[in-house]
C-alpha cells in the first residue's frame, strides 16, 4: 500500500510559532518522500485541535501521522488515541519534540528553524519505517496471595478483600498477628497492641474471600501479574500442597531483631538482668518487670544501636520504642530512674517529638556514648562507656535493656528465592526504586508491604499496605483483562545462537532459554521492553518492537545528514 | 535484447581510449541521461581498487573503466543497489563481461532490479590476480598496461586465459576496442535502452561492425579451443574421487569462494546452517569408519554442493579462485563444470536476460540420454 | 613440582606414544590432533580413533590451518560427548575454544586438553606453498636458543600467552634439546589417571620459569616494535581506509574468527543492507560512494563484537586474501580493552564475560 | 548573533526516556538556553543503544554523540545503565587505540531533575566538539 504521510506542526500558542518560521519547516518537510500533506495549527492538544487532526486523517486517507510539537511525555498519548479514532494504528505515529528540544532552548529563531527541519525530517524519516502494533490482552486474575499474617499482611488482606476477589494469607506459625502481639502499648499513643490487633484479626476470620493457611509455608511460585501458579505445604507435615492460581503476590513477612550474643560486649546471656526488647516487652505485658531475684529493679539502663554498626543501617524505630519502654517503666515502678545510652537520636515527624519531650520531662538520662561495656559489678551491673567528649565513665545499674537492631525475617532468603526478588542492604526485599517505586518490585505484580522491606514502626507498614493495595485493585479489575507492554522484545528463533547473552542482562528474567530447539525465548508479558538484550545480542537476533534497528537508525541517519 | 549487432557507433579517442569513455559518460551525465555512474576507482592507498557509486561528475576523472584487477564482482555490486529496490536514480554500470553475465542471471534470481541500470561492458582482456597485484600494485599496472599493448594474457589469472566470452555482450551497451580504427572505439548497442542513450547523445550507429565481430569471433573461437584443452588436463587432475579430495585437501573451509561468488546469493549458506551441524556421535561415528576423520569435515560436499547450487549460473568470473587463501584452482574447475552442466540445457549463464533459469523450467522432451531407456 | 612424563624422544613423537596408550587402553575413543592428511604432506586436523593412523600425527607442526577451537565447538555444540576425547591444540585455541564455551557453543565435559608451551606458527601462506618441512629444523634451532623466527606470523612473534591455560597437559615446547627429550606434564588429577599405568618413566618437574620468562621478555619487545608499527597505520578514519580500502567484503576474517559464533552475521543481515533512499542520502552527502558500503563499519564492529574476547590467534590475518594486518590491530585494541576489565580471555572457565555482569563501581573515567 | 560560517557541530544525543529524555524537557520548560547542535534520539534505556549506532553515526558524519541515561543505581530497567557503561568504555578504547577522535563520543547520567545539568552537559559537549572540529568522515566516499 502507498504510504501517505501527514506532517502536523503546532504552533502551540506562541510557544512554538515565535521562536520557529513553521512556514520553512513546512516548505523544507512537504516535498519529501511519502509525505503528502504538511501543515500547521494553532494548538493541537486542544478539543479542537484534536477534533481538527481527526478530520484531516479521514479526509487526506494518511496512513501515518507525525506531529512536530511538544514532548511525547506529554501528548503521545493523546495523538495516539486520536489515530486509533481515525482507524489508523496508533504505533504508525511518531512526535518531533520541536518545543521542549527547540523553540525553548535556542536563541536565535533561524538556528531554532534549522533544528526544527532536521528533528521533523528526522521523524518522517522514522514513521516510515514504523508497524502496526497491536494491543495484546491476558486473562487477569484479581485473586491474591499475602505471606506473612503480622500488622502488614493482615491490613492488606483486609483492604484488599472485596466481594469478588478472593486473598489467600499464608502464615508459617499457628497464630495471626505477629510481633504486636507482644506489644502492652505502641508509641506514640499508647494504644494497647492488641487494640490494634485483636480486631483485625477477628475481621479476617469473618471475611468469607480470606481465606487463612497458619503453620504453612509457600513452596513455589511461577508466573507474571494476573497470573501467578502457587504451591503450599503446611510447616512439618508431609501432606500434599495446596494449590492455587493469583494474580499478584504480597510479601509481609516482617522482620526480626540482631542477636546481641553477636556482639558479646553487651553480656547477653552472659550476665543476669540483660535483656533484649522483645524479651522486656514479654515481661511487661505478663504484668511483672523483675530481676532474676524476684526484686523489682530501681535503675534501668537501655542501650539504643545494639548491632547498628554490625548490620550497617538505622533500625528506624529502636529510639522510639526505647523511649516507650521509659514509659512502661515509670508507669510500673514509680520514681524509677532510667538512663537511654544512645549514638544517635532518630525522632522524626510530628507527634513522635511530642512522645519525646513529654518522655523525658522525669527521671530520665539520655547518654550519648560509644564504646560500651556492660559487666558484672557485686549484685550490680556496671555500663562502662565513653561519653560525647570520649571521656571514659561507668554506672551501675540493676537491669539492662538491650534495643537490637532491625534485620529480615529468617526465611526472606528462601522467599527471595521462589520468587526470585531481588534482596537489597541488610538482606530485606529490594523495592523496585527507592524513591519512585517503594512497594512494587522489578516483577510486576509482586508487592512488599512492611519491615520486610526495612525497618518501620506500625503507621508507615499501614500506609505501605494501602499503597500496595492500590496498586494491585488498579492493576487487577475483576473481569478485566490486562494489557502487557506491547513494546517487548522478540528473539528470531532462525537467527538466535543460542549463547545465553540476553538471558544475563535482562532485569526481569524475561528471557528464558529452550534447551531442546537451544535458543533465547522472551516471555512477552514480562519483557519491559528497556532492548537490554537487543544491543547485547551480536547477531541481531534480538529486536524491540517500535525501536527497532532501522526505525532508530534510520531515524540516525536523516538526523545527522 | 539481442539486437542484430551489424552496425554501432564510433567515437574518436583524444589522449587514450580510458578518458574518452569516462568522458562519454561524463557526457551521459551531463545530458541527465543518467544521476550516477558505477565503476571501479583506485582505492586512496592505491593498492587496489573499488566500485563506487559517482553522484559528483568531478569523481570520475579518478575512475577506470578497465581495472587490472576485479576484487569485487560487478553483479554484487548492482545487487547492493538494487536490490531492495529500483530507486530514483538512472545509473550507469560500467563492468567486464563476466560481471555483466552475472548481473543479469541474479536480475532472474530477483537479486538485482535493472530498470534503473544501464550495463556497460567492455572487451575485456582478463585481470590480474588479485594477491599478487595488492602486494605490489605498481609492478601490477605495468605487467597489465604490457600485456594488455602485446595482447598478451600470459599475466592474467588463469580463467581470464581460458575464458572465450571475453565480448560477450549481455548488457545496453558494449565499448568494442577490438578490430576498431586507430585512435578510435565502438560502442555497441545491445538494447533498447542502449539505442535510447545513443540517439540521446546525438551519436549515431552507423559503423560497420564486421571487423569487431570478426576479430571477437576469432578470439573467442582460438580461446575456446584453449579451453577445452585446460578443461580435459583438469579433469585428468582432479576427475576421480581421490584426486578431487587431494585438489580440496588443503581447503580450510572458510567459504570465501561462496562469499565472493556473485550467483551464491544466499543471506546464510546452507553449508554455514544448522542443517550441516551434527551431535559429536555423528562425527566420532565416521572417524572411527575410515580410523580418523579429517576437521573441519564435509570439504568435499560443501564444494559438490555449491557446484550443485550455482554451476548452472556460474560465469567463470574467477573470483572464487582469487579469494581463496590457499589457492586451490576453485575457479578453473567450476568453469569446468559448469560448461558441462550448462551444455545440457543448451544454456549459456547471464547470456540473455529472456532465457529462464534451467532449474525452473523444463521441456517435455529432453535429457533422454539421462533416463533409463527400459 | 609436577608430575610429568619424559620420554627420549621429539616432542611430536613423544606424545605421540602416550596419545597412542590413550587409544589402545580405551582411556579416550578419540584424539583431536594436526595430522598429515596426503603424500605432499599437507597437514589437517583430525579426529582420530584408530591408534595405528597416529603414525601420521604431528601435533606440534606449527602451522594453524583452522583455529582448533571452531573444530571443538562444532563437535560439541549440539551437545557434550559421550564419550572421553582428548585434544591437541595451541594456548591460544584452547582459550578461544573457552570463551566459546562460554556462549553455549560448546562443552567441556568429557574433553582432555593437551597442549604445549607455544614457540608460534608459520604464516597459512607457507603452508599453502609447502615451505613448512623445509624451515622446521630452523624453526626447532631458533627455540632451542630461545630466539624469535623472523618468518613466523607476527601475532605469534608477539605473543606473551604462550602457556596455555586450563590444559591437562603441558608438553614443553620452548627451550633446549626439545628435539630430543619430549616432556609431558601432567597438570592435574584428572591428567594422571588418565595415564595410569603407563610404561614410561613419569618424574617431578617444573617448567622452567626463567626461560619462560626470559623467552617472555623477548616477546614482549617484539610485540612492543609491532604495535608501534601498527600505531602507525591505525592514524584515524584516513589511516583505516587506508587499511581496510583493499578489503573484498569476503568477510573471511570473521569466518575464520574463533570468536566469531553467530548463525547469520550481523553484517550480513537485512540491518546492514542500504536501501535505494539511503544510497540517495549518502551521494548526496559524499558525491559518491564505494559500493558495496561499509567496509570500515564491518570491521569497526566486528572489532567491537569480539575485542573482549580476542585470543590473538591470528586466523583473520592467515585468511585474508589481501593481506590486510588485521591480527595486530585485533591484538592490541583486545588486549587494551581486555585490561580495563583485567579479562583474559579463556584463562578460567568460570570467569564471566565482561560483556553479561558489570561492577556498581567501575569505570568512573568514562562518565559525567 | 552567530556569523552563518561558524561551525555548528551535529550532535546524535540518545536520551533514556526516563532520566534524560526528561531532563532534556525539563532543560526546556525552564527556558534554559544551549546551541541547537544537539539531535536528540530518544530510546526507552540507554542500554538499548547499540555501539553499531554510535559507529554508524560517527561514520556518517556525526560531529559527537552523546548517550545520556539514569544516574547508577536508579535506572528505571534497574541495571541497564551499567551494561551502558560497559559497552561505551569499550568502543571509546577502541576508538582511542585507533585514534578515532574518541573525544566525539560522551557518556553522562542525566536524572529527570536535572535540566540545568542537562544544558550544561550541551553546551559543554557543543565546544569540545567545536574543539575537535568538523568530522570529516562525511566526505570519505570509501568506507
Amino acid at each position: 500500500m502507498e504510504r501517505k504521510i501527514g506532517v502536523y506542526i503546532c504552533e502551540c500558542g506562541p510557544n512554538i510559532s515565535e521562536k520557529i518560521d513553521i512556514d520553512k519547516v513546512i516548505d523544507a518537510v512537504s516535498k519529501l518522500d511519502g509525505v503528502s500533506v504538511a501543515k500547521r495549527y494553532k494548538l493541537l492538544c486542544s478539543e479542537e485541535g484534536k477534533k481538527y487532526l481527526l478530520d484531516e486523517i479521514k479526509k487526506q486517507g494518511l496512513t501515518h501521522l507525525v506531529v512536530s510539537a511538544c514532548s511525547p511525555r506529554d501528548h503521545e498519548k493523546t495523538f495516539m488515541e486520536i489515530c486509533e479514532k481515525a482507524g489508523i494504528n496508533p504505533y504508525l505515529f511518531q512526535m518531533a519534540n520541536i518545543r521542549e528540544h527547540c523553540a525553548w532552548i535556542t536563541e536565535n529563531k533561524d538556528d531554532a528553524t534549522k533544528k526544527a527541519i532536521r528533528m521533523t525530517k528526522a521523524a518522517i524519516r522514522r514513521v516510515r519505517y514504523h508497524s502496526s502494533l497491536e494491543k495484546k490482552e491476558i486473562e487477569g486474575n484479581p485473586d491474591v496471595l499475602v505471606i506473612g499474617g503480622g500488622i502488614a499482611g493482615i491490613e492488606t488482606c483486609l483492604q484488599l478483600a472485596n466481594s469478588n476477589r478472593k486473598i489467600y494469607l499464608v502464615e508459617k506459625t499457628s497464630s495471626l498477628g505477629g510481633l504486636i502481639n507482644n506489644f502492652e502499648k505502641t508509641y506514640p499513643n499508647m494504644v494497647p497492641g492488641s487494640d490494634i490487633i485483636k480486631q483485625r484479626i477477628e475481621d479476617i476470620k469473618k471475611n468469607e474471600n480470606i481465606q487463612v493457611f497458619t503453620d504453612s509455608e509457600v513452596e513455589e511460585i511461577i508466573g507474571f501479574l494476573g497470573n501467578f501458579e502457587v504451591k503450599l505445604k503446611k510447616v512439618s507435615e508431609e501432606n500434599v500442597p495446596v494449590e492455587f492460581n493469583v494474580g499478584a503476590v504480597v510479601l509481609a513477612t516482617g522482620s526480626s531483631v540482631f542477636d546481641p550474643e553477636k556482639t558479646p560486649q553487651y553480656g547477653y546471656k552472659k550476665l543476669d538482668n540483660v535483656i533484649t526488647s522483645l524479651e522486656f516487652e514479654e515481661m511487661n505485658k505478663s504484668g511483672k518487670i523483675s530481676l532474676a531475684n524476684g526484686e523489682k529493679p530501681k535503675t534501668v539502663a537501655i542501650i539504643h544501636c545494639v548491632g547498628r554498626e554490625k548490620v550497617g543501617y538505622c533500625s528506624d524505630i529502636c529510639c522510639m520504642y526505647s523511649l516507650k519502654f521509659v514509659r512502661y517503666l515509670q508507669d510500673k515502678i514509680p520514681n524509677i530512674k532510667v538512663f537511654n545510652f544512645y549514638s544517635d537520636l532518630c525522632i522524626p515527624g510530628k507527634t513522635y517529638q511530642k512522645f519525646y519531650e513529654q518522655t523525658i520531662e522525669k527521671n530520665v538520662d539520655l547518654i550519648r556514648s560509644t564504646d560500651i561495656n556492660i559487666e558484672k559489678k557485686a549484685n550490680k551491673i556496671s555500663v562502662i562507656y565513653k561519653d560525647e567528649n570520649k571521656n571514659k565513665k561507668t554506672l551501675s545499674v540493676d537491669m539492662v535493656i538491650l534495643s537490637p537492631a532491625v534485620i529480615p525475617n529468617s526465611d526472606t532468603n528462601k522467599l527471595a528465592e521462589i520468587t526470585s526478588i531481588s534482596q537489597g542492604d541488610g538482606g530485606f526485599f529490594a523495592e523496585e526504586h527507592e524513591k519512585l517505586g517503594p512497594v512494587s518490585t522489578t516483577t510486576e505484580g509482586i508487592y512488599i508491604v512492611g519491615s520486610a522491606q526495612g525497618p518501620k514502626d506500625i503507621s508507615s507498614t499501614i500506609i505501605q499496605a494501602e499503597a500496595a493495595t492500590g496498586k494491585i485493585l488498579t492493576s487487577l479489575i475483576p473481569g478485566k483483562k490486562i494489557e502487557p507492554e506491547i513494546k517487548v522484545s522478540h528473539i528470531s528463533e532462525s537467527l538466535c545462537i543460542g549463547c545465553k547473552t540476553c538471558l544475563s542482562v535482562c532485569s526481569y528474567g524475561a528471557i528464558t532459554f529452550d534447551e531442546t530447539k537451544k535458543v533465547s525465548v522472551v516471555n512477552e508479558v514480562i519483557c519491559r521492553g528497556c532492548g537490554n538484550c537487543v544491543a547485547a545480542c551480536p547477531s541481531g537476533a534480538a529486536s524491540i518492537k517500535h525501536f527497532t534497528f532501522d526505525q532508530l537508525y534510520q531515524e540516525l541517519v536523516e538526523a545527522v545528514q | 535484447m539481442n539486437k542484430p549487432k551489424n552496425k554501432a557507433a564510433v567515437v574518436k579517442v583524444k589522449s587514450d581510449i580510458e578518458k574518452s569513455v569516462l568522458d562519454f559518460l561524463k557526457k551521459g551525465m551531463d545530458n541527465e541521461i543518467f544521476d550516477a555512474v558505477l565503476i571501479p576507482m583506485k582505492v586512496p592507498a592505491g593498492d587496489s581498487f573499488a566500485y563506487v557509486l559517482i553522484k559528483d561528475k568531478s569523481l570520475l576523472k579518478d575512475a577506470s573503466y578497465l581495472p587490472p584487477v576485479m576484487p569485487v564482482q560487478g553483479a554484487n555490486a548492482v545487487s547492493s543497489i538494487t536490490r531492495l529496490g529500483k530507486g530514483k536514480m538512472k545509473i550507469a554500470a560500467v563492468m567486464r563481461p563476466c560481471e555483466t553475465r552475472a548481473t543479469v542471471e541474479l536480475t532472474k534470481l530477483g537479486q538485482t532490479d535493472l530498470e534503473n541500470i544501464i550495463l556497460i561492458s567492455m572487451d575485456c582482456p582478463g585481470v590480474l590476480p588479485l594477491s599478487d597485484f595488492v602486494n605490489d600494485s605498481k609492478k601490477g599496472m605495468k605487467l597489465f598496461n604490457e600485456s594488455i599493448k602485446k595482447e598478451e594474457d600470459k599475466e592474467m589469472r588463469p580463467v581470464c586465459q581460458i575464458c572465450d566470452k571475453s565480448s560477450m555482450i549481455a548488457g545496453d551497451l558494449h565499448i568494442g576496442t577490438l578490430g576498431a580504427k586507430k585512435d578510435t572505439f565502438f560502442v555497441i548497442s545491445n538494447s533498447d535502452k542502449g539505442d535510447e542513450i545513443l540517439s540521446k547523445l546525438k551519436i549515431s550507429k552507423n559503423e560497420d561492425l564486421d571487423s569487431w565481430l570478426s576479430k571477437v569471433k576469432n578470439i573467442s573461437e582460438e580461446k575456446l579451443k584453449k579451453r577445452k584443452n585446460a578443461h580435459k588436463i583438469l579433469k585428468s587432475q582432479v576427475g576421480g574421487l581421490d584426486n578431487l579430495l587431494d585438489t580440496f585437501s588443503q581447503c580450510i573451509n572458510c567459504h570465501n569462494c561462496m562469499r565472493v561468488c556473485p550467483v551464491c546469493y544466499c543471506r546464510l549458506c546452507y553449508f554455514d546452517s544448522d542443517k550441516v551441524k551434527h551431535p559429536s556421535d555423528d562425527y566420532l561415528m565416521r572417524a572411527e569408519k575410515t580410523g580418523s576423520l579429517r576437521c573441519p569435515s564435509d570439504i568435499t560436499l560443501f564444494q559438490m554442493g555449491r557446484m550443485m547450487h550455482m554451476s548452472l549460473s556460474c560465469v567463470s568470473c574467477g573470483m572464487c579462485e582469487d579469494a581463496c587463501p590457499m589457492d586451490i584452482p576453485v575457479a578453473q574447475i567450476f568453469s569446468m563444470v559448469a560448461d558441462e552442466t550448462q551444455d545440457l540445457f543448451d544454456y549459456v549463464s547471464g547470456r540473455d536476460i529472456e532465457e529462464p533459469l534451467p532449474f525452473v523450467s523444463y521441456k517435455e522432451k529432453e535429457l533422454e540420454e539421462m533416463e533409463d531407456a527400459a | 613440582m609436577t608430575k610429568a612424563i619424559v620420554i627420549n624422544k621429539t616432542a611430536d613423537q613423544g606424545l605421540t606414544e602416550v596419545l597412542k596408550f590413550l587409544l589402545e587402553n580405551d582411556r579416550v575413543k578419540g584424539v583431536f590432533t594436526l595430522k598429515k592428511i596426503n603424500k605432499e604432506g599437507d597437514v589437517s586436523y583430525s579426529l582420530i580413533t584408530n591408534a595405528d593412523d597416529l603414525k601420521d600425527s604431528v601435533p606440534f607442526y606449527p602451522l594453524m590451518p583452522v583455529n582448533a577451537a571452531k573444530i571443538l565447538s562444532r563437535f560439541t555444540l549440539k551437545g557434550p560427548s559421550d564419550v572421553p576425547i582428548v585434544a591437541v591444540l595451541k594456548p591460544c585455541e584452547l582459550r578461544a575454544f573457552i570463551e566459546l564455551v562460554k556462549r553455549e557453543q560448546g562443552s567441556l565435559e568429557n574433553l582432555f586438553f593437551i597442549s604445549s608451551t607455544c614457540a608460534g606458527v608459520f604464516p597459512l601462506e607457507m603452508g599453502k606453498e609447502r615451505l613448512i618441512e623445509k624451515n622446521l629444523s630452523k624453526y626447532f634451532e631458533k627455540i632451542k636458543k630461545l630466539e624469535i623466527l623472523d618468518d613466523l606470523r607476527p601475532v605469534c612473534r608477539s605473543c606473551e600467552e604462550f602457556v596455555p591455560y586450563n590444559a591437562d597437559m603441558t608438553v614443553k615446547l620452548i627451550g633446549e634439546n626439545i628435539d630430543k627429550k619430549s616432556i609431558i606434564f601432567l597438570n592435574t588429577k584428572k591428567a594422571e589417571k588418565l595415564v595410569e599405568g603407563i610404561k614410561l618413566d613419569v618424574s617431578e618437574k617444573d617448567l622452567d620459569k626463567k626461560t619462560l620468562d626470559n623467552f617472555k621478555s623477548k616477546r614482549a619487545e617484539e610485540k612492543k616494535k609491532i604495535f608501534a608499527d601498527i600505531d602507525k597505520k591505525t592514524n584515524g578514519i584516513d589511516g583505516l581506509i587506508d587499511l581496510f580500502g583493499r578489503c573484498i567484503g569476503c568477510h573471511a576474517c570473521r569466518e575464520a574468527c574463533p570468536i566469531c559464533y553467530c548463525k547469520l552475521c550481523e553484517f550480513d543481515s537485512s540491518d546492514c543492507e542500504y536501501k535505494p533512499s539511503n544510497y540517495e542520502i549518502e551521494l548526496r552527502k559524499r558525491g559518491g560512494l564505494r559500493v558495496p558500503p561499509g567496509t570500515v563499519y564491518y570491521h569497526l564492529g566486528r572489532l567491537d563484537h569480539v575485542t573482549i574476547s580476542c585470543v590473538g590467534c591470528g586466523s583473520c590475518e592467515d585468511v585474508c586474501p589481501v593481506d590486510i594486518p588485521l591480527s595486530a590491530i585485533f591484538k592490541k585494541v583486545g588486549e587494551s580493552v581486555q585490561k580495563m576489565f583485567d579479562y583474559i580471555p579463556g584463562r578460567d572457565p568460570k570467569e564471566d564475560l565482561p560483556i553479561t555482569t558489570f561492577e556498581k563501581e567501575e569505570l568512573t573515567e568514562f562518565e559525567e | 548573533m552567530k556569523k552563518d560560517d561558524e561551525f555548528l557541530p551535529k550532535i546524535i544525543a540518545f536520551l533514556c526516556n526516563w532520566c534524560s529524555y526528561a531532563g532534556a524537557d525539563l532543560a526546556g520548560t525552564s527556558r534554559l538556553k544551549y546551541p541547537p547542535s544537539i539531535l536528540p534520539i530518544r530510546v526507552m534505556c540507554s542500554s538499548r543503544v547499540d555501539p553499531l549506532f554510535v559507529i554508524k553515526a560517527y561514520l556518517g558524519g556525526a560531529d559527537g554523540v552523546l548517550i545520556a541515561g539514569c544516574h547508577p543505581g536508579d535506572c528505571h530497567y534497574e541495571k541497564g545503565n551499567y551494561y551502558t557503561r560497559r559497552r561505551f568504555a569499550v568502543l571509546k578504547t577502541i576508538a582511542e587505540n585507533l585514534k578515532l577522535e574518541s573525544d566525539r563520543l560522551k557518556l553522562s547520567w542525566i536524572s529527570a531533575s536535572e535540566g540545568p545539568k542537562y544544558a550544561k552537559v550541551a553546551t559543554e559537549f557543543t565546544e569540545q566538539i567545536k574543539k575537535v572540529g568538523e568530522n570529516h568522515t562525511k566526505n570519505q566516499i570509501f568506507l
